[in-house]
C-alpha cells in the first residue's frame, strides 16, 4: 500500500468517485465516465478523473460544435496556419504574416466583469504572441442587456475598464470593436475580444511537443488556485443566483504579462532553433496546453508536478493541474538548449522552469512527491467521443419574409433623431476613449470609423480590422444573418480601402444539446462559411461559447466575424467623413424595404420580429470590389457602409466631426431611409472626377446627392422629407451613452 | 455622526499582483527579510446613524453592497460614535 | 545628439519615443532600467508604460531603479531630460521634478486629442512652437498634476510652466500638463508628443517639441 | 516574525476622486446619510526582525521610503509579534 501524499489526504478514493458520481459536478457524464472506466480497465482516481472532466469539456474539446466547424472552409493560397493553433496565420508577403484570432470571456465577465473582461485580453494576446507574433492590435465585441438596466451598467462599466486595465497596461493598442444591447443578453453579456499580431514567416511557432527526450518548460507566473474548472464552468447553464460559481474567478497581471511576452517573443526570435513548441495556458491551464502539445505530435509527457511553480501551499495535482491562474505558458525545448532558452527569461526577471519531458509511449503521466498520480493515454485524454447532435429548425423561422415590418412615418425627422440616440447606434465614444488606441504609434484609423486601420511600420502597408455581430438578423434568420455578418465585416473593411482576407469567429450560442439551439448553430456557420467563400476571406480560427443561457433562456445564436483587411499604399486610405462642401454624394446598391429585425422595428415596437430577405451574394462581392476600385484610383475621398438605422443614419454619421451637410433626394418612400439592405455603401466623389467615377460604376451606383456648407441635413423622399440640423442630431448621437448611463 | 474605518484585503488565494511587486520593490530597496505584503484598501466613512447597533448594520451594507468585491476580496472594520 | 530612452519593466512607449527620434535623425539607445552609467549620453527619455505596473502609485517603484542615479548625475550635469507621461510621474516621485501625478478627476483611463497651450515658449523644449495653441494625444489615468499652493505660485513665478490644457481633462491644479525644472533641463509632461509627429497618424503637433530639444 | 498593518490616506487637502465616487455610488444605492467617504491604500506585511523595536524601525522606513508619497499621503500602522 502506497502512502496518500499529504495534500492529498481528503480526495475521494476511486470507488466512491464511482459510488457518489462526483464526476457530474465537473459536467462529466456518466456515459463519457463508463467509457472512460472501459478505456483504463480500472477505475480513474480523482486526479485523473478531473483532467478528463476538463479535456473533454466542449470548452476544450469543442466535442459538440466540431460537425459544424469542419465545414469551414480555411485553406487559400494566404493561408500559413488555419484552426487547430493559438492562432491563424495569413501571408500578407514581404515574408512577413499576419496572425489573428477571438476568444469568448462571457462567462467570467458576467460573475466579475472587470478581471473577466481583462483576463479576456490577456488570454487572447497569449495565443497571439505563442505563435511567435508580436500582437498589434486588440479589438473587443460586445453585447449587453438594455442599459436603462443598473446591472447593465455595472457591467458596462467593469467590463470596459477591464479591457482598458489589460490592454493599456501591456501596451498594445484597442482599436477598435463594437457594442449593443439587447434584452436577450440581460442575464449573459457577450465579451468577445480579437487580438491581431504580426509574424515574421521565419519565426512561426506551433504547439507541438516534438522531439523524445525534449524539455517542457514552464514559464511565468506561478500557479495558484484559481479558476479551478474554470473551463467547466464555462461549458455549463448560468442559474441566476448560484453563489459556488464565484471561486472560479482568476485576477490578471498586465503586468508581468508584458514581460512573458517581450521574453517570448525575444526567445523564439533569438534562439528559434532551440524551441519546438509553444502554447499558452488557458483554459484547463497546464493539462490542456501539454496533452495538446503532445497529441499533436503523436508522442507522450512526463511532468513532475513537485516543480511546477506554485503561489500557495498544499496545492493538489488536481488543483495544479486545472489552475487557470494567469500569464503562463509552456515551451518544449531541445534537451540540450534549455539553458539558452531559460536565461532570456531569467534576463527578464521571469523563472523558466523544466517540469517535465517528452516520451515515446503516448502516455500522459503525472508524478507527485515520488508517486504516479495519473497515467492515461494522451490520445485518449484529448479526443472526447464523437457526438451526435440533433437540430430541428425553431418554428419562429417558418415564416415569410414578403412580411416585412410596416414602419410609422408621423414625423421622419424625429425618427432619425431618435435613431441616432438608440444605444446601440449612438457613439461609442465615451466607453472606447478609456482604451488606449494609439500606442506603438500605428493607428490611422482610431475607434469610430468603418474599421481600424493599423500601418506597418517599415512598409507602406496597412492592416484593416474589425469586429461585427449581427445577432438580430440570425435570430430572424441564422443562415442569412450569418451571412450578412461576414458582408457587414466586409464592407468595413472595404470602406477604409483593404481588400478583406480572412476571418476569425467567436461562436455564442445557448444550450447545443437543444436541437433548435443546435440547429441555429449550424445554419448560422453555414452563412457565414458561404459568404466567406464567395469573398475568398478563409475562416482561420475562432472559438466557441454555449450554455450562454440564463434560467434556460438562450441568448439570440449571436456569431460574431472578426476580420482582417490588407491596404498595400496606407496612404490611400479612406474614412467615413465627408471631406469638401459640393462634393457628390452616391449610393452603391439599390435600398430595399427590409425592415425585420431594424433598429427602428425595435425603436417602435419593443421587439425583433419577422424572417429576413435574402440577398445576393456577388453582387455583394460586386458593390465591394467597385468601392475598392473606386478608393485605389482615388475617385472615393469619402466612404461608408450602411448598417443600423439605414440609409439616413449612414448620411448622418458622415456629417459628423465635419462641418457639412447634405442634400440628398431619393424617390422612394420616407422610411426606406431606415431600412436596413444588404450590400450598400455610400460613397463621394469631387465633382471633377464624376465621369472618371460613373464610368467606373456603371448602374450600379447612383448619384443621389452634394455635401453642402449648411449645417443641415435634408433627406427628400416621396412623402415626406426628413430635415434636421446636423449639429443638433450629433450631439444627441454624442451623449446619449452618457445620459443612459447615469440615468 | 459615526466614523467606520474599513479594511478589505484579497481572499487567501487570489493572486494579488500589486503586492508581489511591491515586496520585489521592497526587497531590490534592501529590505531583504520580507515574507509578504498584500495590498489591499482602506475606506474612512463618516454618516450618520439612530444609535451604534443601526450605524454597525448600516456600515455593514454599504461594505457588502459596494466597498468589497465578494468574489475576491474580505475585510474588517471599526467604528466609533464621533462627538459632536 | 546621443539620447538615451530608459526602459523600465512595464514601460511601453519606449519604441514609440525611439521611433520618433530615430524620425530626427537622432542616434538614439534604448538603456536598461538597471544600467549605471549615462555619461554617454546628451539627453535622456523616460518614456510613457506602466512601468512595475504603476503598482502602489505610478513611478514609485520605478524611481529606486539603479538607473535613476544615473539619471540624477545627468541633471546635475544640466543635461536635457524629458520624461513623458508615466516618465514625469516617475520624475516626480523622484524628487527631480516638483509636484505628483494622481488619479484623474473622474476616475478612469482617458485616451483622446486635447488642445493645450504653449505657456512658455521660451524653454529647451517649446522654443520652436510659433503658434500658442497646439493638440496633443493625451492617454493616462493618473494624470492629474498636483502641488501644494506655494509650489504652483512658484512654478509660475519662475516660468516653469510650460504646457497648460485648454479643456482641463484629468482635473490637474491650474490646468499644468507640462512643467520643467527650476534649471530649466528637465521637462515633465502627460501628453504625448512621440505619438503626434507624422501626418499620416493624424497629427504633428509633437514635432516642434522635438525640434526645441535638437536645436542647439 | 512580524506583521505589519499599515493604512495610508490622503491628507485632507488632496482631492480623493475615488471616495467622491464611492460616496456618490453609496448616496444613489439609499444610503442617504453620508457625509464623507474617504478612499485609502491599506498593506500588510509580514518582516523578520530582530525584536520589536528594530521591527518598528524598519517598518517605518519601508513606508517613508516607498508606501507613501509624503506630499500627499499621511499614514498610521500597527505591529505585531507572530507566533511561530
Ligand atoms: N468557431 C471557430 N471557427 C474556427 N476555428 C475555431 C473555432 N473555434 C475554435 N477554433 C479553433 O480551434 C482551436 C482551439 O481553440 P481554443 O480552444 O479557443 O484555443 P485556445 O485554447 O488556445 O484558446 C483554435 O485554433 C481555434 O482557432
Ligand atoms: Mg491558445
Amino acid at each position: 500500500m502506497v502512502k496518500v501524499p499529504e495534500p492529498m489526504r481528503n480526495e475521494p478514493s476511486p470507488e466512491e468517485i464511482k459510488k457518489n458520481k462526483v464526476y457530474l459536478d465537473w459536467a462529466l457524464t456518466t456515459e463519457e465516465y463508463d467509457l472512460i472506466c472501459d478505456h483504463l480497465h480500472r477505475l480513474p482516481n480523482y486526479t485523473e478523473t478531473g483532467l478528463f472532466a476538463a479535456m473533454w469539456s466542449e470548452h476544450c474539446s469543442y466535442k459538440k460544435s466540431k460537425p459544424v466547424l469542419r465545414k469551414f472552409w480555411s485553406q487559400n493560397e494566404r493561408v500559413l496556419q488555419g484552426p487547430g493553433e493559438g492562432a491563424g496565420v495569413l501571408d500578407i508577403g514581404d515574408q512577413q504574416a499576419v496572425v489573428f484570432k477571438a476568444e469568448s470571456h462571457n462567462h467570467p465577465s458576467a460573475v466579475e466583469p472587470y478581471e473577466g473582461a481583462a483576463t479576456g485580453v490577456g488570454g487572447i494576446l497569449r495565443d497571439i504572441f505563442s505563435m511567435g507574433a508580436q500582437p498589434i492590435a486588440v479589438l473587443d465585441s460586445l453585447r449587453f442587456g438594455e442599459l436603462n438596466n443598473n446591472d447593465t451598467k455595472h457591467l458596462v462599466n467593469g467590463i470596459i475598464a477591464g479591457i482598458a486595465g489589460y490592454g493599456n497596461a501591456i501596451g498594445i493598442p484597442t482599436v477598435g470593436g463594437e457594442i449593443g444591447f439587447d434584452a436577450t443578453y440581460q442575464g449573459n453579456p457577450l465579451v468577445n475580444v480579437m487580438a491581431v499580431g504580426l509574424l515574421n514567416q521565419a519565426d512561426m511557432q506551433v504547439g507541438k511537443a516534438e522531439g523524445i527526450g525534449n524539455r517542457v518548460l514552464y514559464v511565468g507566473a506561478k500557479t495558484g488556485r484559481d479558476g479551478i474548472h474554470g473551463a467547466t464552468f464555462a461549458s455549463s447553464d448560468f442559474d441566476s443566483g448560484v453563489e459556488k460559481n464565484r471561486s472560479a474567478v482568476q485576477v490578471g497581471d498586465p503586468f508581468l504579462e508584458k514581460l512573458v511576452m517581450d521574453a517570448t517573443i525575444k526567445a523564439i526570435r533569438e534562439h528559434g532553433d532551440a524551441i519546438v513548441g509553444v502554447q499558452d495556458m488557458g483554459a484547463a491551464g497546464l493539462v490542456s496546453s501539454s496533452a495538446e502539445m503532445a497529441d499533436e505530435a503523436g508522442t507522450g509527457v512526463l511532468l513532475d508536478l513537485d516543480k511546477v511553480p506554485q503561489r500557495e501551499t498544499n496545492m493538489t495535482p488536481y488543483e495544479l493541474m486545472l489552475s487557470e491562474s494567469q500569464e503562463r505558458m509552456l515551451l518544449v525545448v531541445k534537451a540540450n538548449q534549455v539553458a539558452e532558452v531559460a536565461k532570456v527569461f531569467e534576463d527578464a526577471g521571469l523563472s523558466a522552469v523544466d517540469i517535465g519531458e517528452v516520451t515515446d509511449n503516448g502516455k500522459y503521466v503525472l508524478s507527485f512527491e515520488g508517486q504516479t498520480v495519473a497515467d492515461v493515454d494522451v490520445n485518449y485524454l484529448t479526443n472526447p467521443p464523437k457526438q451526435v447532435m440533433q437540430e430541428t429548425a425553431p418554428k419562429r423561422l417558418t415564416q415569410d419574409a414578403t412580411q416585412q415590418y410596416q414602419p410609422e412615418m408621423t414625423n421622419a425627422s424625429q425618427t432619425l433623431t431618435d435613431l441616432l440616440k438608440q444605444s446601440t447606434i449612438a457613439s461609442k465614444a465615451t466607453l472606447f476613449r478609456h482604451f488606449d488606441s494609439m500606442v506603438r504609434t500605428n493607428t490611422v484609423i482610431k475607434p469610430g470609423g468603418d474599421a481600424a486601420l493599423v500601418r506597418i511600420k517599415g512598409t507602406s502597408k496597412a492592416l484593416a480590422m474589425t469586429t461585427d455581430i449581427s445577432g438580430r438578423y440570425t435570430y430572424l434568420n441564422p443562415k442569412i444573418g450569418g451571412a450578412l455578418a461576414v458582408a457587414e465585416a466586409a464592407r468595413n473593411i472595404v470602406a477604409t480601402g483593404a481588400t478583406p482576407i480572412g476571418i476569425t469567429d467567436c461562436l455564442n450560442f445557448g444550450d447545443p444539446d437543444d436541437p433548435e439551439i443546435y440547429y441555429e448553430l449550424d445554419k448560422s456557420c453555414e452563412g457565414i462559411n458561404d459568404m466567406a467563400k464567395v469573398l475568398n476571406t478563409p475562416i482561420i480560427s475562432g472559438n466557441v461559447s454555449l450554455y450562454n443561457e440564463t434560467d434556460g433562456q438562450a441568448i439570440y445564436p449571436t456569431p460574431m466575424v472578426g476580420m482582417v483587411g490588407l491596404l498595400d499604399d496606407v496612404e490611400k486610405a479612406t474614412t467615413i467623413n465627408f471631406k469638401n462642401a459640393d462634393d457628390l454624394i452616391y449610393l452603391v446598391g439599390e435600398v430595399r424595404p427590409d425592415f425585420n429585425g431594424t433598429e427602428l422595428q425595435k425603436m417602435q415596437t419593443g421587439e425583433i420580429k419577422g424572417n429576413l430577405n435574402d440577398f445576393d451574394k456577388n453582387i455583394e462581392k460586386q458593390h465591394q470590389q467597385l468601392v475598392l476600385a473606386g478608393i485605389k484610383q482615388q475617385l472615393i475621398n469619402s466612404a461608408h457602409d450602411v448598417a443600423e438605422g439605414g440609409l439616413g443614419v449612414t448620411l448622418a454619421e458622415m456629417t459628423f466631426n465635419t462641418d457639412f451637410g447634405a442634400n440628398v433626394k431619393q424617390a422612394h418612400p420616407v422610411s426606406w431611409y431606415f431600412a436596413e439592405s444588404p450590400s450598400l455603401f455610400v460613397v463621394t466623389v469631387k465633382p471633377e472626377n464624376q465621369t472618371k467615377f460613373e464610368k467606373l460604376v456603371g448602374d450600379q451606383a447612383r448619384l443621389i446627392g452634394k455635401v453642402t456648407t449648411d449645417p443641415q441635413l435634408k433627406l427628400v423622399a416621396l412623402d415626406q422629407d426628413i430635415n434636421v440640423n446636423k449639429n443638433e442630431i450629433e450631439k444627441g448621437y454624442q451623449e446619449a451613452i452618457t445620459w443612459q448611463l447615469n440615468h | 455622526m459615526y466614523f467606520g474605518r474599513v479594511y478589505v484585503s484579497y481572499k487567501k488565494s487570489v493572486l494579488d499582483p500589486q503586492g508581489e511587486v511591491i515586496k520585489s520593490g521592497l526587497t531590490h530597496m534592501g529590505f531583504e527579510k520580507i515574507e509578504s505584503v498584500k495590498q489591499g484598501k482602506y475606506f474612512e466613512i463618516k454618516f450618520a446613524a439612530t444609535d451604534m447597533e443601526n450605524a454597525k448594520q448600516e456600515l455593514v451594507k454599504m461594505i457588502e453592497a459596494l466597498l468589497i468585491n465578494a468574489n475576491t476580496e474580505t475585510y474588517r472594520y471599526d467604528l466609533k460614535e464621533l462627538g459632536d | 545628439m546621443k539620447a538615451a530612452v530608459i526602459q523600465f519593466p512595464g514601460s511601453n512607449c519606449d519604441m514609440d519615443m525611439m521611433h520618433a527620434l530615430k524620425d530626427f535623425k537622432v542616434d538614439a539607445t534604448l538603456v536598461s532600467h538597471n544600467e549605471t552609467d549615462l555619461s554617454d549620453y546628451d539627453a535622456i527619455f523616460l518614456p510613457g508604460g506602466f512601468s512595475f505596473g504603476d503598482y502602489l502609485r505610478s513611478g514609485a517603484i520605478a524611481r529606486f531603479s539603479p538607473i535613476m542615479e544615473a539619471v540624477k548625475q545627468a541633471d546635475e550635469a544640466g543635461k536635457r531630460i524629458v520624461g513623458i507621461c508615466n516618465g514625469f510621474q516617475i520624475l516626480t516621485e523622484a524628487g527631480l521634478l516638483p509636484g505628483q501625478l494622481m488619479q484623474n478627476e473622474h476616475p478612469g483611463f482617458i485616451c483622446d486629442e486635447v488642445k493645450m497651450e504653449v505657456t512658455n515658449p521660451d524653454t529647451k523644449f517649446s522654443r520652436d512652437y510659433q503658434t500658442s495653441e497646439i493638440t496633443l494625444p493625451v492617454a493616462h489615468g493618473e494624470g492629474r498634476y498636483y502641488a501644494d499652493q506655494a509650489t504652483i505660485d512658484s512654478l509660475e513665478k519662475n516660468h516653469q510652466i510650460v504646457f497648460k490644457y485648454q479643456t482641463n481633462v484629468n482635473g490637474s491644479t491650474d490646468d499644468i500638463a507640462g512643467i520643467t525644472n527650476q534649471k530649466g533641463n528637465v521637462l515633465g509632461m502627460m501628453p504625448h508628443p512621440e505619438r503626434a509627429i507624422e501626418a499620416i497618424l493624424g497629427n504633428t503637433d509633437g514635432r516642434k517639441l522635438f525640434e526645441s530639444i535638437l536645436d542647439n
